[in-house]
């Protein structure tokens, strides 16, 4: 039990991980219907900028208004960071070939994730790098049983306030609405004055900024970053999206979630290196049952 | 104007019993019965969302209905795939047209003819004597269907590329090319100018005298519907409430109720 | 890889000049005698990622399914092939169909309970499909497999005991012999009742059923026979490099293969071998550029969906370009 | 545009003069290197290229070889990926110039392309290649100078259990070719201890390299209660691991494998977790006593700040070393004779990790290993 309860936490960290990178992918989906491959490079740009900040850039100020200061900061300028390089992706590669379709801007999609993440390979070097050590106290809570460490607390929740600021503008506010709007009919949406190309810079400013903090919090949970290691996450949050169903934000964070727990029950209970086999299996079976995945909209086509 | 040909003792082609089709609760179709006779046109008309689509939908397997049975010459065919139910001899038209738009028009009739034929995977690899004849034969019904649609002149032109009364033809004449038995036209006038729609009331006369065929066609023109009609069904809220010849149809105070009492603006 | 039996397939070239089959056919026989043996190796691998792209070309380019696990096919293949071999000493050329069986099997098994899924739920599942096949073989499962070491030491194809395949040159004219009959066969595809019921499921999956396609049959059909060529590429791949490993199936494999086909015109013979020339040779040409090649190589794909969004040689019907699925989603999910 | 031509027409005659230029001025010796310079494995064979370059700068600086010939590197990136590496290895047989190749850093890449290197006669030596089964195929051509996967696990086995008083052994690998043939070596060498009943292998598995979280098979292997714990990955796993263990109370020494444990681990896995933590290598760059160390790792320090943080890289510059030893001791560049000479004559040449001499396999003559320990400054050192 003790063991089963230390995993679903465990669990829960990484689907967290999962989940905000997910949503990056469900929400330029939900517009463009394209697969953003390179929004896992997103990340791992986002965790070279934390890393960079936390060792070089605010060194002097962490050590003066203590680590918490030097979290926030890496965590903001890594989203602003990641912010701006999406929009610059999204102009250079996606803009010019979205009217040709959604085929070359798949490939469009892979060929800005293999620069972004030769870019990071050129700028910061092909080696591992490491976040400082001891950055948040080393603290443990102790309930019951299981123990849960300070770091994960901060983790579970920056997740879940990003998470729910972010359904909260995309369902409460105009400019979410004219989102979702866009998201279910583009030409409708634009016959009603929603001005596409702001819709677009929306989604390609948050998506990836969601990222990046993802993966500055990679980068605090586990200590070490590699340059390549945003192909692996990417493909473990796409896989969350279209779990959840895709395109439906809700869908995509507990997409991600559910994949983080079985991840870790798979790996507990049947092995660690089938673990994500036991995932994709899983992905299988619920789309066998449900081809438009966990929470999608059964759609009847009309004929 | 038109003479009511129907004879009871004329072969029934098609035959629905109690089809009933369920959307999330809403009732698309609710016990509708149906006969479609040999030789005959018969017109299936209501309002926008009474069903009749989805009757079609039944009809030509893409839906299963919740109940009932769809019996073709004989043969019961409910639930099986669309494909099968082409072979049987039912071919279809959509209401908002579907054809295969980046292949040429001579292609999407020869698709038609999918189903006539029979080479398999090892045959089309090596282009076999037998093949081949077949493949003469496919392009040889595709010319002549094509030819009666008058549109050879754009056999080699992408079907999305010619005119859209000319797709509605075209739709007709690859439906034609799976060779069946019975023609289910949905809205065949719909988007066509007089012209055109007068065009394809004498095109579907012609057919019927001259092939073995019987059409169910969906239809809100009512010039089209009291023109070449033998038998008008009509139907509302899922439901069968009139049937009978046009004339009698076009007086019947239900169906004028049907159409006036709530949804006077389609058609 | 002659051009002996085109007297009845002459009049399919309708659309492409004739002289271009016949011009790029001589260069193929001409060019080893001319090159060294790198670049005559990077001609074979051109023509293992042409015999890939055509394979995917299949799936994706004739009936427009997403397959983002192609490399799952791949490697079955090649590793069906080094196991025999290794095992019982089968001949390489002997495994050549039954690899191609093997990986066929396993598309029909595996994509049998898949088939009814549409456009980004079916890419996911082949994406799942392909990890899943490459975990397999790190996991070496009943010892089969070699783990993440692979399974080495296959032999090379023996076409008599005196006539062994063993230098560049002829690995390059096995390959390229494969690779043209398999183009003269997918173009006797094209051009049948086959090629055309997968085109129209691309087209209209509704309406496909509605013209007495059985659509779920020839899903399938693609799948296997896509699965199948794959998997003759498996087998050279694998007695060409004398041992397999997991770290060449894996997922980006797949993207590659995605991308020859995307590059050069879905449903384009031509142009999947123009495609499969771009992924293999441009690395090969910028290696000068060491650590920036791949950087390099990331935004030409970019430029090339910009300058050529239907690809370098899209496939052309009745001499107008064809641009399928390019234009929006049409049917796709909701 | 009319100069354009004779810019053309003079570009060219030059490009084809330079060679005849250069041979005026004594025609270089070209080594080749063959290693991931880009892919996931690109930090290594970056470390390579640089430790390679260095070492033909020390020779030039000395006067070159063959009275006077200085010596070049060429690099060709295989990506860590075999049809990559078959690629680089052909292009490097195909230069005439070329006279041997260093090559590679993986063992999955080294066969098919050691293969190409064997069928065109062109001498290659591995430098971070420990697969066992790469000299047992009596190669002609095929050359290491790093040590086998068996010779670490031998090591293992007579030392470790000794030193910990332990008879609970925990063994876990991570699936790669190199960690996975680490693991199964040292569980034969362990073998007779085991049938003599002085040690129990109470945990053997696998993890998935690549992720981030291990806490589930650390569970497992706290429940198995081991005495020492033997990680035969590489260091990017083995930080989060020793991590991860000891946040779930996993107290038992760790022994990593040469791979293991590096400056980076310590840096990763901070000075807090990482001291104390022990690895079976052979000696690492900074504890190399040999005079050629000491001069190569100051003239590596002295161009890239830092000396190597894996000990690799100056396996490949002892390639280069003994290549170009070889080239200048036969006076030849044939692949025949430089064959026989390594395998023959070399034996006790001083080189940067010590005595260089092969076995007739192919293999390095007695590799040497250390127990090293992560101090309380962090530094690895040799374990008293």
């Amino acid at each position: 039990m003790q063991l089963l309860l230390e995993q679903l936490i465990n669990g829960l960290t990484i689907g967290s991980f999962y989940a905000l990178i997910a949503l990056g992918y469900s929400m330029v989906y939900g517009v463009l219907k394209l697969i953003n491959f390179a929004h896992g490079d997103f990340f791992t740009m986002g965790s070279y900028i934390g890393y960079t900040m936390l060792v070089f850039g605010i060194a002097a100020a962490t050590a003066q208004f203590g680590p918490w200061t030097g979290m926030m900061v890496a965590l903001v300028v890594s989203a602003l960071g990641i912010a701006l390089v999406g929009i610059l992706v999204e102009r250079s590669a996606y803009r010019p070939v979205y009217r040709a379709g959604r085929l070359p801007a798949v490939v469009s999609a892979l060929g800005a994730s293999i620069f972004l993440q030769n870019t990071i390979m050129v700028i910061w070097g092909p080696r591992y790098q490491a976040y400082p050590a001891e950055l948040i106290p080393a603290m443990r809570f102790q309930f019951g049983q299981i123990s849960i460490t300070l770091l994960q607390v901060i983790i579970l929740a920056l997740s879940f306030i990003l998470m729910a600021a972010l359904y909260t503008i995309v369902q409460k506010t105009a400019f979410g609405s004219a989102v979702r709007a866009t998201a279910h009919d583009r030409n409708t949406a634009a016959l009603m004055g929603i001005n596409f190309n702001r819709v677009i810079l929306f989604i390609f400013t948050l998506g990836p900024a969601l990222g990046a903090m993802a993966g500055v919090m990679v980068g605090m949970y586990y200590r070490q970053i590699s340059f390549t290691m945003g192909w692996n996450y990417g493909l473990k949050a796409f896989t969350a999206t279209i779990l959840g169903g895709i395109g439906n934000l809700p869908g995509a964070m507990f997409g991600g979630l559910i994949l983080g727990v079985l991840e870790m029950l798979g790996a507990a209970y049947i092995s660690a290196a089938w673990k994500d086999v036991f995932v994709f299996l899983i992905l299988i079976l619920v789309l066998i049952f449900r081809p438009t995945g966990l929470f999608g909209e059964k759609t009847a086509e009309k004929v | 104007m038109a003479m009511p040909r129907r004879l009871a003792d004329n072969d029934v082609v098609l035959k629905t019993t109690g089809i009933t089709k369920i959307f999330g609760g809403l009732r698309a179709v609710s016990d509708f019965d149906l006969s479609v006779h040999k030789g005959e046109i018969l017109s299936l008309i209501g309002p926008n969302g009474a069903g009749k689509t989805t009757v079609f939908n039944v009809v030509t397997g893409i839906y299963s209905p919740e109940h009932g049975d769809v019996v073709f010459l004989g043969k019961k065919i409910t639930g099986r795939k669309p494909h099968s139910i082409v072979s049987s001899g039912i071919a279809r038209t959509f209401q908002n047209i579907r054809l295969f738009p980046d292949m040429t028009c001579l292609e999407n009739i020869m698709a038609g003819q999918h189903c006539r034929a029979r080479s398999g995977i090892f045959s089309s690899v090596f282009r076999t004597p037998a093949m081949r004849r077949e493949e003469e034969r496919i392009r040889t019904v595709a010319e002549q269907r094509i030819a009666q649609v008058e549109l050879a002149p754009f056999a080699h032109e992408l079907a999305k590329n010619i005119a859209y009364g000319s797709q509605r033809m075209l739709e007709i004449a690859r439906a034609l090319a799976t060779e069946p038995r019975l023609l289910v036209l949905d809205e065949p006038s719909s988007g066509l100018n007089p012209k055109e729609t007068q065009d394809l009331m004498s095109f579907l006369k012609r057919l019927i005298a001259s092939e073995d065929l019987t059409i169910l066609l969906i239809e809100h023109d009512m010039n089209v519907v009291m023109g070449i009609s033998d038998w008008v069904v009509v139907m509302d809220e899922g439901k069968k409430i009139a049937e009978g010849i046009p004339d009698a149809i076009y007086n019947n105070p239900d169906v004028i109720e049907a159409y006036l009492g709530r949804d006077e603006g389609e058609a | 890889m002659g051009n002996g039996k085109s007297a009845g397939l002459s009049k399919l070239f309708t659309t492409t000049p004739w002289y271009v089959p016949v011009l790029f056919s001589a260069l193929v026989v001409i060019y080893p005698f001319f090159a060294t043996d790198y670049f005559i190796d990077i001609a074979f691998f051109f023509g293992i990622y042409a015999l890939l792209g055509l394979s995917l070309n299949i799936v994706l380019g004739e009936v427009g399914l997403f397959d983002l696990g192609h490399a799952g096919f791949y490697a079955i293949g090649a590793y069906v092939t080094a196991i025999l071999n290794t095992r019982y000493q089968i001949p390489i050329l002997a495994l050549l169909p039954v690899s191609a069986l093997a990986a066929g099997l396993f598309a029909y098994l595996v994509c049998s309970p898949i088939i009814h899924l549409k456009g980004d739920y079916l890419c996911i599942v082949t994406i799942g499909m392909g990890e899943i096949v490459r975990l397999a073989l790190i996991n070496n499962p009943f010892d089969l497999t070699g783990g993440p070491n692979g399974v080495f030491g296959v032999d090379f194809p023996k076409l008599s005991p005196n006539l062994v395949i063993d230098s560049s040159i002829e690995y390059y004219f096995l390959v390229w012999a494969v690779v043209g009959l398999s183009i003269l066969g997918l173009i006797s595809l094209q051009h049948s009742r086959i090629g055309r019921a997968w085109n129209c499921i691309r087209e209209d999956t509704v309406a496909a059923g509605a013209t007495g396609i059985n659509v779920r049959h020839y899903k399938l059909l693609a799948f296997v026979l896509g699965a199948g060529l794959a998997g003759v590429a498996g087998n050279i791949y694998a007695s060409k490099l004398m041992c397999v490993s997991p770290e060449s199936f894996t997922f980006w494999e797949s993207c590659l293969m995605f991308c020859i086909v995307l590059i050069g015109g879905m449903g384009s013979i031509p142009g999947v071998l123009i495609g499969a020339a771009f992924i293999s040779l441009f690395p090969e040409i910028f290696r000068p550029f060491a650590m920036y090649r791949m950087l390099v190589f990331g935004s030409v794909m970019i430029v090339m969906m910009m300058v050529r969004p239907g690809g370098f040689w899209p496939r052309k019907r009745g001499g107008v370009a064809f641009r399928s699925l390019l234009e929006d989603t049409g049917n796709g999910n909701a | 545009m009319k100069y354009m031509k004779y810019v053309l027409m003079a570009s060219v005659l030059l490009f084809m003069a330079a060679p005849a230029l250069m041979a005026a001025d004594k025609e270089p010796v070209v080594i080749g290197l063959q290693g991931p310079i880009t892919g996931a494995w690109a930090y290594e064979g970056q470390m390579a290229k640089q430790s390679c370059e260095i070492a033909a700068d020390l020779i030039n600086k000395k006067g070159g070889i063959l009275g006077g010939r200085k010596v070049v590197i060429k690099v060709e990136d295989d990506a860590g990926e075999p049809k990559t590496g078959a690629l680089a290895a052909q292009k490097l047989v195909g230069q005439k110039d070329v006279v041997a190749s260093v090559s590679t850093y993986g063992s999955s890449v080294c066969e098919p392309a050691s293969n190409i290197y064997e069928k065109f006669k062109k001498v290659n030596i591995g430098y971070g290649v420990t697969a066992v089964r790469l000299t047992e195929r009596d190669f002609k051509y095929f050359f290491r100078t790093c040590g086998r996967d068996d010779s670490q696990g031998k090591f293992f086995a007579n030392a470790v259990p000794k030193k910990f008083k332990a008879k609970r052994i925990a063994i876990m690998h991570d699936n790669t070719a190199f960690g996975k043939g680490l693991a199964e070596d040292t569980r034969k060498a362990l073998d007779a201890l085991v049938k003599a009943k002085k040690v129990e292998l109470v945990y053997f598995d696998a993890i998935t390299p690549g992720e981030k979280d291990y806490k589930v098979p650390l569970t497992n292997l706290r429940e198995s209660r081991p005495d020492v714990w033997y990680y035969t990955g590489y260091y990017a796993e083995a930080a989060l691991l020793v991590t991860q263990a000891r946040d779930i109370g996993i107290k038992c020494p760790f022994v990593g494998g040469n791979a293991a444990i590096n400056d980076e681990f310590v840096k990763i896995a901070g000075i807090k977790v990482a001291k104390g933590c022990y690895m079976t290598n052979e000696p690492l760059p900074g504890d190399l006593p040999y005079k050629e160390a000491k001069e190569f790792l100051a003239a590596y320090k002295a161009r890239f700040g830092d000396i190597p943080s894996s000990p690799w890289p100056i396996y490949a510059a002892d390639a280069v070393n003994i290549i170009a030893y070889a080239v200048d001791k036969t006076r030849s560049t044939d692949s025949d004779k430089l064959a026989s000479f390594l395998r023959d004559k070399v034996n006790g040449v001083p080189g940067i990790t010590g005595p260089i001499g092969f076995t007739a396999q192919g293999d390095r003559e007695g590799v040497p290993f250390y127990l090293y320990v992560v101090n309380d400054a962090g530094k690895i050192v040799i374990s008293k």
